[in-house]
């Protein structure tokens, strides 16, 4: 299985029936393909609407109805569609149960940085600062670390998108907890080692007296 | 108070110096048409553009830019629009970036009569650089501002001749609050239909925040 | 005529094509069937519409369409519907262009009080405050004095509604401008003479060089 | 997530000591069958009631009141119910009175995350009594803070049943506001729907606000 079909598989199970959910741009988008039979979530897209469906087929693209990246999509029946300032007071206002986002580094608090690197072009934060303070809960959805260096950390590096505000790290390696003590492993991927995901990861880990292998069967 | 009228007249209005209000959601929205009647029929500059990402690169507003007419911008996320990436590497003062949610409701305050606000949002990040920080139950706070325009350029699918106007789907992002927020504000519909044509339930905008009114020539949406 | 007729009549010769009028309860209220022909304006009532029409005809009531009042009443092609946060957005945020209410007391500087009477019941400010603080402009439509006592005073005495907001004073009695020097008055009612209304006005009233008599035929 | 249940079931959720959000305005978009309710199943007490106006003598607000249930009330407007008014002149404390566009806001920003914010409304009247007062561009507001329930009830014209409502007309006043700023909000519908029944242009409050969906026995309006 992808690397990444595999996150978005296991970050598809926290998702309860009826949840309201945002998902990012990128990878966390590929969760709503993942999720449960019997659990009906209701995808909030910050750019104004709540009840997204599956992407617009080619050919068949509403222009009216497009999501936070720009994309043509479809909308599922109870959707409805509202101004920015209305989908933002959905957002701040902790009416969203879940949000599932990328990050470039997450801290041992919880610290999340995922919308600039230093020295870089600055793409502008868009909706990330809104959603991980908003959101009743903030999972993080990406690989362990990036081209082997590490994205999970003692103490980001890279200007923090919002302070301790990161509940879960679901990566390919495993599901991390952020605690009050630091980041508990609480499962692991299969075929890797604990000692493997510590290497991969830039803090210590608390490994979960109840450790788990990740199952997406 | 039929306020129809045509794009080269309904520029007319933008003067150097203005805050200019860009509705849209990177290409959903946008009024492109109004836009291109900035490009080809004023040459007003020094611009301030608030805009939630000032377009694409295929869009009209890069070209505004790249003739020199914009001294600042305003925008949450500027990654599809390289010009703008640019203006920040070059002169870190000319683009203010705040976080989505944060610029919304500073529109929605400039159009409400709301002078500033506190927001959990931006606490420990650099948006925090310069404002006051309060506590309110227990929780940080930051104070932000209200944003007006002396213009506002946005996009409707329908608009009624006095300015009604029914914004459809996932348009209605930042147009449906810029409108509010400015001292002359500019409409492109799609559609323009008598008075009483359109459905009292269906009104995005009342007529009341419309100035003037021009036929969009873009795509849907 | 009656009073409250010639006042409301002479009220509603300040409003200009295209205006966003909102009108008090009570007299004000008359000033809708007295708007000059040729001349359209939008009526908004605060508790969430523009666009309105003529008070409901006996068992034609719509329940869906009620005023500030509470009556019923009809709308006007083009009317459209809110909420009160977006309706007071329009009042606060300036897009009121004249409000027309009744006081209980006006002072030369235009301070305002027109919601409680010290020692009675206090019904409550309601939107009061918000109209006379948002509106570009405020007349204030009303009998010159209360069975002979005066309302139009050096200073108010009642709590104010709001601190120097009032524009212009209607009156069976006379027009009056509230200005930088003091209260101006600029037209007066027919068969009255200027001694008067100054006996009738608790302060001193600037007379207008180009004193008119009130036409409202 | 069908979230139809009945009076009785969903009044149980009012618990003694609780901040009440009472949508309507005056009769129009009362929700007068969830107060029925509230009358006959529930006997929560030392309510705090958050409403427009508190209904007048002949609605269900002042029964609930005249039970001595209620130790506080924050409204605009109180001249039609006539309890409140004795209330207020009994105890002036128990009595909050916001102008009626800081009451919206208030409530607008309780539901928003928005802490608080700054209104020129209420500058140099008895409003400002214990309030901050600041100055932006040259112009005096007051900072007025946010307002949450506990618990919600409003009314809707039709509802379908996973929450979505259309508020015809002018019922919308406080309710649409409302609806999205407590933990829990009771909806009564004069018509419930299947889901996608409701176009979805004419959704006034989405389903994610609302808790629970009751038959409304009263009339249109």
């Amino acid at each position: 299985m992808d690397k990444k079909e595999f996150i978005a598989k296991r970050a598809a199970q926290e998702l309860k029936h009826g949840d309201v959910v945002n998902l990012g741009i990128g990878l966390p988008t590929m969760v709503a393909n993942h999720v449960p039979k019997g659990i009906k979530v209701l995808l909030q897209s910050e750019n104004g609407l709540i009840g997204v469906g599956a992407t617009a087929e080619p050919g068949k693209e509403n222009p009216y109805i497009t999501n936070a990246g720009g994309g043509y999509i479809t909308v599922i029946p109870g959707a409805s569609f509202f101004h920015s300032a209305d989908s933002f007071g959905i957002i701040r206002g902790g009416h969203v149960d879940v949000t599932i986002l990328g990050a470039l580094q997450v801290d041992k608090k919880g610290n999340l940085a995922n919308w600039m690197v230093p020295n870089k072009k600055v793409p502008g934060m868009g909706g990330a600062m809104d959603l991980v303070v908003g959101a009743k809960r903030v999972i993080i959805a990406m690989e362990h670390t990036a081209k082997g260096s590490h994205k999970i950390l003692e103490e980001c590096t890279f200007p923090l998108t919002a302070v301790e505000v990161v509940d879960m790290i679901i990566t390919d390696m495993g599901v991390i907890e952020v605690t009050d003590k630091g980041l508990e492993l609480i499962e692991i991927a299969p075929g890797v080692t604990v000692e493997e995901v510590q290497a991969a990861t830039g803090c210590e880990l608390i490994i979960s007296d109840n450790l788990k292998v990740i199952n997406v069967a | 108070m039929n306020k129809v009228t045509t794009v080269k007249e309904a520029v007319q209005r933008l003067k150097s110096g203005d805050t200019v209000l860009i509705g849209g959601f990177l290409q959903s929205g946008a009024p492109e048409t109004i836009l291109q009647g900035v490009l080809n029929y004023s040459d007003a500059k020094d611009l301030t553009i608030v805009s939630n990402d000032t377009g694409t690169s295929e869009m009209t507003t890069i070209k505004i830019m790249q003739q020199g007419r914009v001294k600042k911008v305003i925008a949450s996320y500027i990654g599809a629009n390289p010009v703008t990436g640019q203006m920040l590497m070059d002169n870190p003062e000319s683009v203010e970036l705040s976080p989505q949610g944060t610029l919304a409701e500073r529109i929605r305050c400039g159009g409400a009569g709301i002078a500033a606000f506190y927001t959990p949002v931006g606490v420990g990040t650099i948006v925090e650089k310069g404002k006051e920080k309060r506590t309110f139950n227990g929780v940080d706070y930051l104070l932000e501002t209200n944003i007006r325009g002396n213009i506002a350029f946005i996009k409707a699918t329908i608009a009624d001749k006095e300015g009604n106007c029914f914004l459809k789907g996932s348009t209605k992002n930042f147009n449906a609050i810029m409108a509010r927020a400015a001292d002359y504000v500019v409409v492109e519909a799609e559609q323009i239909v008598e008075v009483g044509e359109l459905d009292h339930e269906l009104v995005t905008i009342p007529g009341l925040f419309i100035d003037a009114i021009v036929q969009s020539e873009g795509q849907n949406g």
